[in-house]
């Protein structure tokens, strides 16, 4: 059971209280009908996967209620930053620094 | 039309009740309930309909009278009246900046008592219940093995426990096997 | 090669077994081979028997990160079975069924293929719908599956609750007779063996690190922790690292992956006869032949490369257990492991081509892939031979994410009303 | 009762006067004393052959005394439900009562057929199965399978229910220790000195770990055993220390979680009904120290398995911690300083030592003289090239290195043996940690640890007790307090790999439990197995209920030797929870029966329940499925509850469909994103169903909702989807649309609803209602008002979910059960009834409204469904608009929701069953779809059937067959509205 610093509680909380919610910043265009097929196979089907860091969505269903975004390490499962929805993606230079 | 009788409210669970030598466990009394969400600009607004303050960071509640305001998420509490029966603490109003649900007949609450409360949840919540972590006044929604439900420590040693109306007999059940090894 | 049977072992037990060769050989890798493989789990270890056996291409080499069969060929629950709903599921799982029947003699080697029968435990009016869909549409595609009453399941499988209090009664079973369990090693052994005895270079302790592609695009080798070998077919079946291989290539893929936990008891005499499986609740087991309940646990919520798992994981999957066989409560677990599956969005697998030439990919077999093996490996050789996928595996292709015909088996199964 | 001469060294250790304890084995009456673990009761009474191995049956004796055990397993029985296979002898405590029975023996463990199996022992080495078994191919299932399954397995499985509880507990700490040897001891007294709240775990009844074997060490003057006890009672008095004995730390899990089982019960002779049989503790910790200790490793030799050849240490654990002596005649063969000090103790009470055998070459002088003053011979340089006797070893052949001409044989009764010690790498791996190869003392030691623990003492390789103390105390942060220690044994020395030389006979085990000699490994080894997995799974080594405990190094030393290559390059093979077998039921703790799963019910299930309902699950729901009378049967019950439904009216229970209430000035925008159709120009006090797609463009829920004001919804959902619905909703809200003034709220539980459906529906609740005119022309289909229904506050719809005049009342759910009996009052005497989910089910298939997840299985579009009036095509966006337009979901010949009518009225289809357009074909067969939704229509007097068929839509009138087990029925292409299809009936 994973320990996840919620941002909105601004606590660590035992993982059963959370839900994964799959890649980050996938982003739904508000021009969905213009997207062609293989743009929707990218938003919708097609998923980073890495064996490093990922970002990813959680959701503190039996917390707070709130998703969030976080950078982990899928390799070590080690949380390397977490952040509200709605900020901004890290850099690549910080998610380097932080996977040091 | 013809004239109807007023039905009577039937809590789920009446009559629970549990002691040993560590815990006891009981159903509170019927409690009206809003769940509220508000902008910060809101949350000013509701606070005066309400006439109490809100707590505005994690975990922590805040009370007046029978009257309890617990911090659920950043812009979620629910506000409990203990002695409110089933009145609306607020009329019911949406806006840009605020909502309230009346919600009270959705959640049923126990108390749970004595020296042996936290052991008795922590059988299923994976929480840290310590005073330390867990100081005498704060709330958090989390679970009980299967069941969401919301914490609110209101005392050293005694823990309000709210869940929704059909998990009561799961956590009420889930409370006494916790309950047997309390002294523990 | 010494030929494995009877005679020969008892002339070895004579003279002390100083007389076996090795199984596979540990060869350093040529510069360039006609295919290369990257993956020596059953399913790539079968791709190169296939290729060698069936179109006479024996200039391959097979490269293995770690050590062969040590993938999730080594760490899944043996579970096999064919009684898909899909058209296209059941021809490739069947295909594969029928591959195993005879794969113990093919391979001069016992797999240990052992066909105790699947159960699968209906609970609900909704899974007993399901169950009937499945079972009819089996029956018209010439596959073997039953319906069973609760108490002809009981029959089946003894250590059943079949209380009517229960909190997940159980309302009849789905049964296939065909199905069972294969001693996994022994697959990934027995395919490396008659493949090494074919040419085949298979060779561990070789991660690929890069996949080299032509100006123009083709493929035209891999890079390695032993250096480049060159190749103008490179197929990858690495399971849950499929992505991350076909991501050097710049092709991304419709996978996640995640780790899938597995159990075993301490073995006991012979007590559990089957394989059975609830999906309802989670709970899949069976007994090996050493006799350990092998248990299989579900997958954590997360992406992870670490082949571990919560403990709360083991906690749901034993839960479920015991709901289904009260009496093994005072069993012990002995160990429990991870593996990391790799899972499409339709849970059935890619196998084909890719939108680089030369490049061919099988994976997405997530936590089922195992019981396809042969299969899987025999339409992958025929695809990587004539480059084109052979019939069964046609519809199993990555367009399918694209234009939407998907090979939905979890939909299929949707969640009650 | 026994007469066997009695092995208790009166007078050692500290066990003077502990009270008798009796207990049986294979039936025979034993007497050991309180505290003795049943293995050191047994050898008390002179027996030492306690199982019989794996593979060959061969007769087996304890080995150790302790968890590291592979071969005294034993059945240990309260009673039938209470039978516990394969128990370590070393770690169950005897109690009066205790029945004890050997495994894995037929007859009986002195005379077992099976051991036959020795006699082909050299058919059945490492891999020889897959070799062969295979001829004939069908001789395999029949006849090899069964033999090889018969052979399987140690203990029986329990054929009855568990009786015991078990127990589980979340907890938190800033230190937790696990062993309480002298290092963890010393570790868990310097975090609780600087007030940490500190758990300190060990998995034997008392604390103190090998302190307790060791009689010549003082710390501060005291004994080992007097100091321990002493640090014990100090931690026990301190409020922030918790002390679990026989707790095991099994697993270590991500960012410092440690799971811990606690036995609690099984060394009882009469446990306490309301206590757990094991609590299972989930323990956060910030900081974890590992003290788990060393674990003696075995000589690999021929002949090593006899009855009577252990450990030294466990001899030495015996003898002090147990009274018991071993043997009276007791051999030593060693390569480490150790069991010197286990030979002396033995010699001190007068057991004879014939020879020690020193694999080195040489001893220290201070050993020297020692054995001299004992006047015990050692011969070094040499080992012990093999061993006699049958049930009991009774001789032991010593060889020099340098030739097997200079053999001297000796007599023995048990033979002790010492390869060194084996440092604890479990939990520290299981941290995800990697251990390093230590090339001074060969072995492998902790490395870097990825989390905020720390390894001391035996586990980390510290072997001098006054660097345990300093190390345990600086890994928590502190100093420790200063004590004197003297007599400190020395622990050098050790071997790994088999001894002696080919020239040898015998089998030389390295895995005891599984049978496996060195030359399995040597043969793997040719046989290509270069990588010590594959000689793991190849020969099973290490993979016994011991996990390796003794074996894996040995293994891996063997492979290295013969593969010409470093030990650490060869490598380890990976560590696994749990340390030790633990019990499913620890895992799972209160989670069964009842607490299995929740199990939701609604305010008026009780009063179903009253009416003798039959219940169906739905999610974790219990809906009330039919009401039978008297001597219905379900066909029975669910005809008469449509059909009153249809001529009078029914009242069904509705309150498990999901609610959210969705407020907020942008609440419309926001419907308009999830559902298909259009809400904002939805007028407030109207109602319309509505559908969800998920963003692929397939069905993912539906439902009616109403539109109370401008700014809030009463939304319904399916019963199972609510949670999903509402999870998805706030993902919208929260992370596409976070500018949207909008909020959710999920209300199914404020709610109860109850549906009452049929021509009387308005009559029956019309007294009930104040504050609402239901007239036909104020309150059409498809209104929602909120008004008062028993003077309670109500949220009425007027819906039909059955084609009949219908209404839904909303109040809050402590009102349900008694509003519900309100109008069952009105009900009843108008001859209405309460019908179930299945006549629900019926009365909505005769008007052709699908079930989501029945009907639609995850790959139907709301085309397909024939649901293309629900979809607002007009609107710029919602969710799975553009999924719908993918090549696929507008290709032609779609499965498409169409009715099916049989042949033969009376012929109910088989839902799930498989339509096919030629009934000729061969197999396989081209399926064109399957039936969703099959009812006996009472109403109709008729069956209805809907299904979806390839191209539906455009097959009305064709003729289509269904293909079953015994006959292929003939079905009719219709359309899905069978009963009322012009709505009037609704409208009434
Ligand atoms: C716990 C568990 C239980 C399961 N239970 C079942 C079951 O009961 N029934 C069933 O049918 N299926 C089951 N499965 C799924 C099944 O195990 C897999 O689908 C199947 O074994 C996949 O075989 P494979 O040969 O494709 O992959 P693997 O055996 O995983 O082989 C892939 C190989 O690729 C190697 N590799 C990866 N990256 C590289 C690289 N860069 N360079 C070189 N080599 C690389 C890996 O080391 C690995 O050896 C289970 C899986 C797990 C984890
Ligand atoms: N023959 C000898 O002289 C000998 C043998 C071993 C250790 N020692 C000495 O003992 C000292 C080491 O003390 P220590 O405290 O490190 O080791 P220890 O062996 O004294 O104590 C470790 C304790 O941890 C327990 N344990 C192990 N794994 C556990 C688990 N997973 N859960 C719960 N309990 C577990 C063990 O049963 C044991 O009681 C050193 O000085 C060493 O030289 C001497
Ligand atoms: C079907 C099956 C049966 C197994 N039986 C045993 C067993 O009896 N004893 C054992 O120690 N491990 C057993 N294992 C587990 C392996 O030891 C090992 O954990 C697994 O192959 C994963 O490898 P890893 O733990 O080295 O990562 C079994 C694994 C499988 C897949
Ligand atoms: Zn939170």
């Amino acid at each position: 059971m994973l320990l996840i610093h919620c941002p909105y509680c601004k606590a660590e909380r035992p993982e059963l209280e959370f839900s994964n919610a799959g890649q980050a910043h996938v982003v739904r265009p508000s021009n969905m009908e213009e997207m062609s097929d293989a743009e929707f196979e990218t938003m919708f089907f097609i998923r980073d996967n890495p064996k490093g860091v990922n970002l990813e969505r959680w959701r503190h269903a039996h917390g707070c209620g709130r998703f969030f975004n976080v950078v982990r390490n899928t390799i070590t499962d080690k949380f390397l930053k977490v952040y509200k929805a709605g900020e901004p993606r890290p850099s690549d230079k910080e998610i380097a620094e932080l996977n040091k | 039309m013809a004239k109807s009788a007023i039905a009577t409210r039937l809590p789920a669970m009446e009559g629970a009740h549990f002691a040993n030598s560590a815990v006891t466990i009981q159903l509170a009394p019927p409690a009206s309930r809003i769940s509220l969400r508000a902008t910060k600009a809101g949350s000013k607004s509701i606070e005066k309909l309400l006439g109490i303050t809100l707590p505005k960071k994690p975990t922590e509640t805040t009370k007046k009278t029978s009257r309890h305001a617990l911090w659920l998420g950043p812009d979620e509490w629910m506000v409990i009246d203990e002695k409110n029966g089933d009145a609306s603490m607020v009329p019911r109003q949406s806006n840009k900046n605020f909502t309230a649900v009346d919600v009270s007949h959705r959640n049923v609450a126990y108390i749970v008592n004595g020296y042996g409360a936290a052991n008795t949840l922590n059988a299923g919540c994976p929480r840290d219940l310590s005073l330390r972590a867990f100081p005498v006044g704060s709330c958090s929604r989390t679970i009980l093995n299967k069941a969401e439900v919301v914490l609110y420590r209101t005392a050293r040693n005694t823990f309000r426990i709210e869940c929704w109306r059909s998990f009561a007999p799961y956590v009420w059940a889930y409370l006494l096997e916790g309950a047997k090894d309390a002294h523990i | 090669m010494k030929n494995f049977n009877a005679l020969n072992l008892a002339r070895e037990a004579l003279r002390g077994h100083k007389g076996w060769e090795k199984q596979w050989t540990s060869p350093e890798p040529k510069k360039k081979y006609d295919v290369i493989i990257v993956g020596a789990g059953g399913h790539g270890l079968g791709t190169a028997y296939y290729l060698a056996k069936e179109h006479g291409i024996t200039n391959i080499a097979v490269l293995e990160k770690g050590w062969l069969g040590g993938g999730n060929t080594g760490r899944n629950t043996t579970i096999i079975r064919s009684n898909y709903l899909y058209d296209e599921s059941a021809g490739l799982y069947n295909h594969a069924l029928k591959l195993w029947e005879g794969l113990s003699q093919d391979l001069n080697y016992n797999v240990m293929f052992s066909q105790r029968g699947v159960l699968m435990l209906a609970h609900s009016v909704h899974d007993v719908q399901s169950f009937q869909r499945h079972i009819h549409a089996n029956r018209l595609n010439g596959v073997d599956n039953q319906w069973l009453s609760a108490q002809e399941a009981k029959d089946y499988c003894p250590p059943l609750n079949i209380s009517k209090d229960s909190r997940y009664p159980i309302m009849g079973a789905a049964l296939q007779r065909k199905g069972g369990t294969a001693r996994h090693d022994a697959v990934a052994w027995g395919y490396a063996r008659k493949a090494t005895a074919m040419g085949v270079d298979i060779i561990q302790n070789c991660e690929v690190i890069g996949i080299n592609r032509a100006p123009s695009g083709e493929v035209t080798g891999v890079e390695t922790t032993k250096g480049t070998i060159n190749a103008e077919q490179v197929g990858i079946v690495a399971s849950g690292h499929s992505s991350v291989l076909m991501d050097m290539a710049g092709v991304q893929m419709p996978l996640e992956s995640y780790p899938l936990q597995a159990l075993v008891s301490e073995p006991v005499k012979p007590v559990f006869p089957c394989v059975a499986m609830s999906n309802a609740v989670h709970a899949y087991v069976s007994q090996s032949d050493k006799g350990e309940l092998v248990i299989g646990a579900g997958t954590d919520s997360y992406l992870s490369y670490s082949q571990t798992g919560s403990m709360h994981i083991l906690q749901h999957a034993l839960d479920a257990i015991i709901e289904m066989y009260p009496m093994f409560s005072r069993m012990k677990m002995l160990r429990t492991w991870g593996g990391i599956v790799d899972v499409t969005p339709d849970r059935s697998p890619i196998i084909g081509k890719t939108p680089v030439k030369g490049l061919y990919v099988n994976s997405g077999w997530g936590t089922g892939g195992f019981k396809a093996t042969p299969g899987s490996a025999h339409v992958f050789a025929h695809t990587i031979a004539r480059d084109e996928p052979h019939k069964i595996n046609a519809g199993f292709n990555l367009d399918r994410f694209r234009n939407g015909r998907l090979i939905d088996e979890a939909a299929a199964a949707a969640v009650a009303h | 009762m026994s007469t066997t001469p009695d092995f208790r060294i009166k007078g050692r250790g500290s066990r003077l006067g502990a009270k008798p304890v009796r207990f049986t084995f294979d039936g025979k009456t034993y007497e050991g004393i309180e505290g003795d673990t049943l293995a050191s009761a047994l050898i008390a009474n002179g027996v030492h052959l306690m199982g019989r191995s794996f593979k060959y049956h061969r007769p087996r004796g304890v080995i150790g005394a302790g968890v590291e055990e592979p071969n005294a397993l034993m059945d240990i029985s309260r009673d039938n439900a209470r039978s516990q296979p394969n128990v370590r002898a070393t770690v169950q405590e005897i109690y009066d009562g205790l029945k004890a029975k050997s495994q894995n023996r037929f007859p009986s463990l002195a005379f077992d057929v099976n051991a036959a199996n020795g006699l082909i022992s050299p058919i059945l080495t490492a891999g020889f199965y897959y070799k062969t078994f295979k001829w004939p191919a069908a001789a395999w299932d029949k006849l090899y399978e069964p033999i090889i399954r018969k052979a399987a397995g140690l203990g029986v499985s329990p054929t009855e229910e568990d009786p015991d509880r078990y127990s589980n507990r979340f907890v938190h700490c800033d230190v937790m220790v696990i062993g309480g040897g002298a290092a963890g001891l010393m570790a868990a007294k310097t975090a609780a000195n600087k007030k940490k709240s500190v758990i300190i775990c060990d998995e034997n009844p008392s604390m103190g770990g090998w302190l307790l074997s060791d009689t010549d060490i003082r710390i501060d003057g005291k004994s080992g055993a007097e100091w321990a006890a002493d640090m014990v009672a100090e931690l026990t008095a301190m409020p922030n220390v918790r002390l679990l004995t026989r707790t095991t730390g099994f697993g270590y899990f991500q960012q410092n979680m440690v799971a811990l089982n606690e036995q609690v019960t099984d060394h009882l002779s009469r446990p306490d009904p309301d206590s757990p049989r094991e609590r299972m503790w989930q323990v956060r910790a910030g900081k974890v120290i590992i003290a788990q200790g060393a674990i003696e490793r075995h000589m690999v030799f021929p002949d090593n398995d006899r009855p009577g050849i252990l450990l030294a240490g466990a001899a030495q654990t015996f003898l002090n911690k147990y009274s018991v002596a071993v043997g009276q005649n007791v051999g030593v063969y060693t390569a480490c300083d150790t069991a010197y000090a286990a030979a002396f103790d033995l010699a001190e009470e007068g057991i004879n030592i014939p020879v020690i055998v020193d694999h080195r070459d040489e001893v220290s002088e201070e050993i020297q003289k020692q054995a001299d003053e004992f006047g015990i011979r050692i011969i070094t340089g040499a080992h012990v090239s093999g061993t006699s006797g049958k049930l009991r070893v009774n001789g032991m052949s010593v060889s020099k290195h340098t030739g097997n001409s200079d053999r001297e044989d000796f007599d023995i009764d048990a033979l002790i043996m010492s390869a060194g010690w084996t440092p604890s790498l479990h939990l520290y791996s299981q941290s995800r940690g990697k251990p390093e190869w230590d090339e001074a003392t060969q072995r492998f030691l902790p490395g870097v640890s990825p989390q905020n623990c720390a390894s001391v003492g035996g586990c980390n390789g510290t072997d001098d007790l006054a660097d345990v103390f300093t190390e345990a105390a600086k890994a928590v942060g502190g100093k420790a307090s200063k004590v004197k220690i003297t007599d400190d044994v020395s622990t050098s020395g050790g071997f790994i790999g088999a001894t002696g030389t080919s020239a040898d006979k015998g089998k030389a085990f390295v895995d005891f439990q599984n049978d496996v000699t060195a030359k399995d490994i040597a043969l793997a080894v040719r046989e290509g197995m270069h990588s010590i997995e594959h000689v793991k799974r190849y020969t099973t080594n290490g993979m016994a209920t011991d996990q390796g405990k003794l074996s894996n190094m040995h293994g891996l030393a063997i492979a290295a030797k013969l593969l010409d290559k470093p030990i650490p390059q060869v490598g380890l093979t990976t560590f696994r929870a749990p340390y030790t077998p633990t019990t499913f039921a620890a895992f799972i703790g209160h989670n069964r029966g009842k607490l299995f799963d929740v199990t939701r019910e609604t305010p008026i299930n009780d009063w179903a329940v009253e009416q003798g309902a039959e219940f169906e699950p739905v999610a974790l729901w219990q809906r009330a499925m039919y009401f039978p009378k008297s001597g219905e049967d379900m066909h029975a019950a669910v005809d008469r509850e449509c059909q009153t439904v249809r001529t009078k009216a029914g009242i069904f229970d509705a309150s498990t469909l999901g609610k959210i209430e969705i407020t907020g000035p942008d609440a419309a925008a926001f419907m308009d994103i999830m559902y298909t159709n259009g809400w904002s120009k939805l007028k407030p006090g109207r109602a319309k169903y509505g559908i969800m797609l998920r963003e692929d463009g397939f069905i993912y829920d539906d439902g009616v909702i109403g539109k109370l004001a401008d700014d809030r919804f009463h939304v319904t959902t399916t019963t199972g989807g609510a949670p999903r619905v509402m999870n998805m909703m706030e993902d919208f809200v929260q992370t596409e649309f976070p500018e949207m003034d909008v909020w959710l709220t999920s209300t199914t539980e404020q709610w109860a609803t109850i549906a009452i459906q049929g021509p009387l529906a308005r009559d029956i609740i019309k007294p009930l209602v104040t504050g609402a005119n239901i007239s036909n022309e104020k309150f059409p289909h498809m209104s929602v008002v909120e008004c008062k229904v028993c003077g309670v506050p109500a949220r009425l719809f007027r819906i039909s979910f059955t084609g009949e005049l219908g209404f839904e009342i909303n109040v809050p759910a402590d009102y349900g059960r008694a509003v519900w009996e309100a109008i069952w009052k009105q009900a009843e005497p108008k001859g209405a009834c309460a019908y179930g989910t299945e006549a629900m089910h019926v009365m909505r298939a005769e008007k052709g409204y699908i079930i989501v997840g029945q009907d639609t299985d995850g790959t139907v579009t709301p085309y397909d469904a024939g649901l293309s009036w629900a979809i607002a095509k007009s609107k710029p966006d919602f969710v799975g608009k553009r999924g719908l337009t993918r090549p696929d979901l507008v290709a032609d010949g779609r499965r498409q929701l169409i009715g099916l009518k049989t042949k033969d009225p009376k012929k109910v289809l088989q839902e799930g069953a498989q339509i096919v357009a030629d009934p000729d074909q061969p197999i396989p067969m081209k399926m064109v779809g399957f039936v969703t939704s099959s009812y006996w229509s009472g109403s109709l007097d008729k069956s209805i059937a809907m299904a979806v068929v390839e191209d539906g839509f455009n097959l009305m009138g064709k003729t289509l067959y269904v293909p079953m087990e015994d006959e292929t029925i003939e079905v009719e292409v219709t359309n899905t509205s069978f009963y009322d299809p012009k709505g009037e009936r609704l409208h009434g």
